[in-house]
């Protein structure tokens, strides 16, 4: 039976498929030609590295979807970052942590609240507070600041068994972000307003106030990201997260997203991530020295896109 | 509910469109408002919608003063609108669509999907549209289904005033009827209906009570049994309309497109007909029969699987004398935002320079000239966004566009889509007088009177097929109706 | 000199003082800022100089335009800390044209500037390496994380003195980090993050500055390989000297103290104004800090 | 008079008479608060410092009329600055200069092929291209360029009476620049396609090859702007450019124009390109430390477009 007598819903499923088989054949490659891919050490760095890119993925995949666009989730991480360890001489952890995220939240409801009620460019809005924020991180601290007690690592360090905590934490953002947008009357505006604002706006829906939210939901994630960063590295730096929203932006648009606004994937976007992770895993795994790793990794990441869009035309 | 307007002016920036209207509407009552093109009966409707606040004067909802801030607090007292321009959103599903805002949740508030199906699938039923699935994509549907979805969407939740903006632009045959049965069913039901329409036949037959609107101002109020087509025609112009179709007498020249045997695999298939200098052919058919697709194919916007006739691309059809008046002119006919002049000469473009640059000033001139020759308004409008102009002025600068490209074969689908009586009369005497001059047209059309009054012979199509031609002298609409459905002898 | 001509109107501590501009090229690593603090305390210190600091933020364009922004405003002189800028010929040349005296620190310039004082960049790897080859008698593989990008040669010179050192040694195989760690101790915690997925047997980590030692040293703790590499790097950032006295696996830093460098600079700068003729090149000794003598290196009040 | 009672042509005149009002009042404060700002030498300066964002200015608002994007301007900049002091000294310096510059036209003709051809999301093309063209810089030289021969300092630094010669470039290009984009049928139908590109085509004009001409055209400018920074630094660094196309397109969307494409003025971005640009000389000027000049930044910035807005619904 030809591709062509499939009902429209399934082509859809046939990009998927063609998605993850994509993903499944970068792993194998990566598995059949390097001896190190799948050991336990390489499998978990694989977790680990994917922690922030994710987190930033999805809280930009909720921007994306209203039709916007956020360039600066990199300096919040630096900021929540440095703001979190900077409290931690003088607060408990969960106490220094839970203001970094909120620092976060914070500035996306700025974010939010410049697009929404004054109708700003999205695009100059966060290209400018990405500029403020990043000097506010210097503000805060020009030095890197490392906590002393050791349990501020904890939540970057720890396992779950082969699992590192913050894998699960960003699992628990992404599942958690499906059912937002796929199931809560919250997410679907906030894709139909990518779709159509004026007609949720006629609908009776309060546009303005879901716009504020997915920037705050951007915000609040990489707020976390900053945190959970901190954490890993041990030090919070002021200069750490520079063009972290480019690999985000790329993850949401390899995983189908249409930055115009109203389409896109929780699970593809998540596909995205992957595929960006393994890039750079995979070419390091191979020794390819660091700039033909970037002539790479870009034709990889334009290949990546064509293949997908093949899948498409001919489904 | 009865739904009252008092001295209502409205103003775009220092612009006034409506100059103090009154007006009444009662439960159980079809309100019908006509005016030709820009008379401002949109802004009415947007003012009842919420979407618009009025610049002056009152609204009394059951004798009590009323404001509507937004959309919502229409909703919330049962005023529901379909707007003149489509707003689905395309990327979603029809549930969705119909739904939006008001989904059924569960007991932890997250949406009860196949509830939410569901209820979609009811409401369709409900109004008349049970054809369509409340799964598929919304932007996947016809144009004619949108509509439809809207108008169920517009149904969902207490309705107590539904207000139809040019419904039935885009619907013909049986989806026509549905809409009318429902209409009915919501009179019945003690809905007031304000309907909006530039076709006066179903005016007549749907309406309780007329008014008139000219200018921004209200100019009659009527009722079907005490006035005519031809009275309220003579209100909207604010002349008498001799003849709405000029006499065709047409003596075809040489051939100037011939297609043999198109076919474009899902669509349509061999199709064959030929367009002489001088005559002018209806196409008439069913929604979704395909016209569109093969006249797009013939103009070159989509490759064809076999057959001759059609162009490579768009490109080479205007360089062969073509011009093609699409149906939808808001995602394929025109720029929202860029100006009137423009838009107008975008497609002479390159014809107009003088050395690398645009010739500036002729451009201008040749623009002014279409303005005035159509009668676009308002008279001034070459630098204003194409967008802000009313639908069926939005309509001719499309055709402007087209004339201006001085074209030997021209083809218009669904050309007075939403455009005043007193416009298409000079739309068809406009096309009748370049027939004349040697112009072969192709005109598709759902309008079955306009198929039969403004052509030479009609030709009619079926499922992707040719099913008939036939000479526009002494065919009756039943005849043409007939071979579009399948059941002519 | 045609600048000289002019009133200093810019400059009001130039009646009995003088002010210097400092060109930065970019301020965001601790390193380039503590530098920069370093300038602006000794100038305080100084009482009669006023520091006017500007930042490039990594664009050459830019730090050419700040310096001319500075001449805009009649400094006396000019301090560039041009941290990972190769060259700068346009700055030196209009800092010519305009009579201005040039100290550079820390990173020196090809071309005319009137005195540079900086590290030996080279001589801090070597005395790397050479901790090394004493701390592993039996040799091994030692790991080398560069900042990058390929064009930073203060971190080459770093890197080739390393392995000046150890590849004359045959014991020692050594590992280079394919992807560069950005300066930064996230970038050093994920390339070591790599460099362990492929390589189970290293003994020994070499950084070319402290943060990305910083970073390496939670990657290696995380593997939970602390107790089997040793870790090298170059600067005495803080944090660094406090990991190498709490006897971690943190060994050995090279001191490349901006306190000191960016305190002399200053210092250089008003002696040529005060017409003094002062040596051209001046290499800041880098002492090797281990656990024996890092608590005198230590320095509270230190910026960096 | 009131305002609302200007027809509508002028109202857009009245946002442009505002906007210059705006510069205007910058320069004024600035030249009354500094005592600086009006000399020869600060005025040279600025005149120098618009030079790279004004090209690559122009060049990102052919592309953002479109509605598109070019991310990769700043990498285009870097490899054809470190071509062109490649080639310096095995050929003239004038050839060496065009294929610098010829470099930029091909990349951007990549840029424009995929876009165009194959239908991608210009984000993530130009994205990818952003990190090969990066990598293709530093595997041409790792180590920066400084060509002896004084004449290459020429370019950069050569005074046309109180002008300097790349800042007459940097006027000529947007001169012929705006007479292309609102004289010539190429200009308007890439204004046009941005508006509705399906309208477009259906007029029978080629949409692909104006958006590769678009691309083209961006590639033209960052190459030029690439070659007169290598010549203005006196060296040839394959990391220069970082971060460059956000400026650029800051420049186009304070002046007005929309990401979505269709809308925009050569004429105002350029007084967008004037903004930044006395912004950062002000800054200077005052003396705002360097993190602190980062936080207000980002602060006027959003000043700005809101002050533009404010006119815009006023008017
Ligand atoms: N947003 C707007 N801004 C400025 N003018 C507007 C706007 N919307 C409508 N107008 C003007 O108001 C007048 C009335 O327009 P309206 O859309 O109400 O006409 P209409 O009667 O619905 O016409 P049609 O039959 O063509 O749909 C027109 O002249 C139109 O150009
Ligand atoms: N380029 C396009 N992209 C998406 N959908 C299209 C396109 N062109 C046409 N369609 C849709 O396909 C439908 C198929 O019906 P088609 O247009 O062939 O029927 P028709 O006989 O022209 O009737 P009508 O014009 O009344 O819809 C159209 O109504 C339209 O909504
Ligand atoms: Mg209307
Ligand atoms: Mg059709």
């Amino acid at each position: 039976m030809s591709v062509n007598a499939l009902p429209k819903i399934s082509r859809e499923l046939l990009t998927t498929v063609a998605f993850t088989a994509l993903i499944v054949l970068l792993i194998a490659v990566a598995a059949i030609t390097t001896e190190n891919f799948l050991t336990q050490t390489n499998l978990t760095n694989l977790l680990k590295q994917m922690v922030t890119t994710g987190l930033l993925a999805y809280g930009m995949l909720v921007v994306i979807l209203t039709g916007g666009i956020d360039l600066s989730v990199g300096s919040v991480v630096a900021f929540s970052g440095i703001l979190t360890a900077g409290m931690v001489s003088s607060l408990p952890i969960p106490a220094a942590m839970a203001i970094g995220v909120a620092s976060g939240i914070g500035f996306g409801l700025v974010n939010g609240m410049l697009v929404a009620r004054f109708g700003l460019a999205p695009f100059v809005v966060t290209l400018a507070s990405l500029t403020t924020i990043r000097g506010l991180a210097f503000v805060y601290s020009e030095v890197p600041i490392a906590p002393e007690d050791p349990a501020f690592f904890t939540l970057g360090s720890a396992m779950a068994g082969p699992i590192p905590v913050s894998t699960i934490i960003m699992f628990a953002v992404f599942l958690v972000g499906g059912v937002f947008l796929t199931r809560t009357p919250a997410g679907r505006s906030i894709i139909a307003i990518g779709g159509n604002a004026e007609t949720v706006r006629l609908a009776g829906i309060n546009v303005r106030r879901h716009i504020v939210l997915a920037y705050t939901i951007a915000g609040l994630c990489a707020g976390l990201a900053g945190v959970i960063l901190a954490s890993r590295v041990g030090i919070a730096q002021p200069s750490v997260g520079v063009a972290f929203e480019l690999d985000a932006i790329a993850a949401c648009v390899i995983g189908g997203a249409s930055l115009a606004g109203g389409k896109g994937s929780v699970r593809a976007t998540f596909g995205g991530v992957l595929v960006l992770v393994l890039i750079n895993n995979l070419l390091n795994l191979y020794g390819v020295q660091s700039f033909w790793q970037q002539v790479l990794k870009g034709l990889i990441i334009i290949a990546v896109i064509l293949a997908q869009r093949t899948n498409r035309v001919r489904a | 509910m009865s739904l009252e307007l008092r001295s209502v002016r409205k103003s775009y920036g220092e612009v006034e469109v409506l100059h103090g209207v009154d007006l009444t509407g009662r439960d159980g009552e079809v309100l019908a408002v006509v005016g030709a093109n820009g008379a401002g009966k949109s802004t009415l409707i947007r003012i009842f919608a919420g979407a618009h606040e009025m610049s002056s004067g009152e609204m009394l909802i059951d004798g009590e003063p009323v404001r509507l801030r937004s959309p919502h607090d229409a909703h919330e007292r049962g005023i529901r609108t379909v707007y003149q321009e489509l707003s689905i959103v395309p990327g979603l599903s029809v549930t969705e669509n119909l739904l939006m805002g008001q989904f059924p949740k569960r007991k932890t508030g997250l949406i009860d999907w196949p509830a939410a199906h569901r209820r979609a699938k009811e409401l369709l039923d409900a109004a008349g549209f049970g054809a369509i699935e409340p799964r598929t994509i919304a932007g996947r549907l016809t144009i004619a289904r949108q509509q439809m979805v809207e108008i169920a969407k517009a149904l969902a939740g207490e309705v107590r005033v539904l207000v139809l903006d040019e419904p039935s632009a885009v619907l013909a045959g049986s989806d026509l009827d549905a809409l009318f049965e429902l209409i009915r069913r919501l009179k019945a039901r003690g809905v007031l209906v304000v309907y909006v329409s530039h076709r006066l036949a179903e005016v007549m037959e749907l309406a309780d009570s007329i008014v008139v609107i000219k200018d921004g101002a209200i100019i009659e109020t009527t009722e079907p049994s005490r006035t005519s087509e031809d009275e309220l025609i003579r209100l909207m112009a604010g002349r008498k309309l001799e003849q709405i179709y000029p006499e065709r007498r047409a003596s075809p020249g040489e051939a100037r497109l011939t297609v043999t045997d198109l076919s474009r695999r899902g669509e349509f298939s061999d199709i064959s007909f030929e367009l002489r200098a001088g005559e002018i052919v209806g196409l008439f058919g069913l929604v979704g029969s395909g016209r569109s697709e093969m006249a797009r194919c013939v103009f070159g916007a989509e490759p064809a699987s076999s057959g001759s006739g059609a162009f490579r691309s768009p490109a080479e059809a205007i360089s062969h004398g073509l011009a093609f008046v699409t149906e939808d002119r808001k995602r394929t006919g025109l720029i929202g935002g860029m100006s009137v002049l423009d838009n107008i000469a975008l497609a002479t473009m390159r014809a107009s320079t003088r050395g690398p640059l645009i010739d500036m000033s002729g451009r201008k001139e040749r623009v002014a000239g279409m303005i005035d020759l159509l009668s676009i308004q308002p008279a001034r409008c070459a630098t204003m966004p194409v967008a802000s102009l009313s639908g069926g002025n939005q309509q001719k600068a499309v055709l402007a566009k087209w004339l201006l490209a001085e074209p030997r074969v021209l083809i218009l689908d669904e050309p007075t889509r939403g455009v005043d009586m007193a416009t298409r009369v000079d739309i068809y005497r406009m096309i009748d007088a370049l027939a004349r001059e040697g112009l072969a047209v192709l005109l598709i059309s759902s309008d079955l009177t306009e198929v039969l009054g403004a052509t030479d012979r009609v030709l009619v199509m079926r499922e992707g097929r040719l099913a008939g031609e036939l000479p526009s002298e002494g065919t009756t609409e039943d005849e043409v109706l007939a071979h579009a459905i399948g059941v002519a002898a | 000199s045609p600048a000289a001509e002019e009133p200093t109107t810019g400059a009001p501590a130039s009646a009995d003082g003088y002010t210097i501009g400092v060109a930065n090229f970019m301020l965001s690593g601790p390193y380039f800022s503590g530098m920069d603090k370093a300038i602006a305390a000794q100038a305080q210190k100084k009482g009669n100089v006023e520091i006017i600091s500007t930042d490039a933020n990594g664009d050459a364009a830019k730090l050419a335009s700040n310096v001319e922004d500075l001449l805009t405003k009649n400094v006396d002189a000019v301090i560039i800390s041009g941290g990972p800028l190769e060259s700068a010929p346009a700055v030196l040349n209009s800092l010519k044209a305009a009579g201005k005296p040039v100290v550079l620190v820390d990173r020196k310039f090809p071309g005319e500037y009137t005195s540079w004082i900086g590290p030996d960049n080279e001589a801090i790897g070597r005395q790397n390496g050479e901790f090394l080859s004493n701390a592993l008698p039996d040799g091994g593989k030692v790991a080398i994380i560069k900042g990058g990008p390929a064009d930073n040669t203060i971190g080459s010179a770093r890197t080739n003195g390393v392995k000046s050192v150890l590849s004359a040694n045959a014991k020692f195989t050594l590992v280079e980090a394919p992807d560069f760690g950005g300066w930064g101790s996230d970038g050093g915690l994920t390339v070591m993050e790599s460099l362990l997925a492929s390589n189970k047997d290293i003994k020994a980590v070499f950084c070319e500055n402290d943060a990305m030692c910083l970073g390496a040293q939670r990657a290696i703790a995380d593997a939970g390989l602390a107790d089997g590499i040793i870790i090298a790097g170059v600067d005495g950032q803080a944090e660094a000297l406090k990991a190498i006295l709490d006897d971690t696996n943190y060994k050995v830093t090279g001191l490349n103290d901006a306190d000191i460098i960016g305190a002399k600079g200053l210092d250089r700068a008003v002696e040529i104004l005060g017409g003094a003729t002062v040596e051209k090149d001046t290499v800041v000794d880098s002492p090797m800090v281990t656990k024996d003598n890092a608590k005198t290196f230590q320095n509270p009040d230190g910026s960096f």
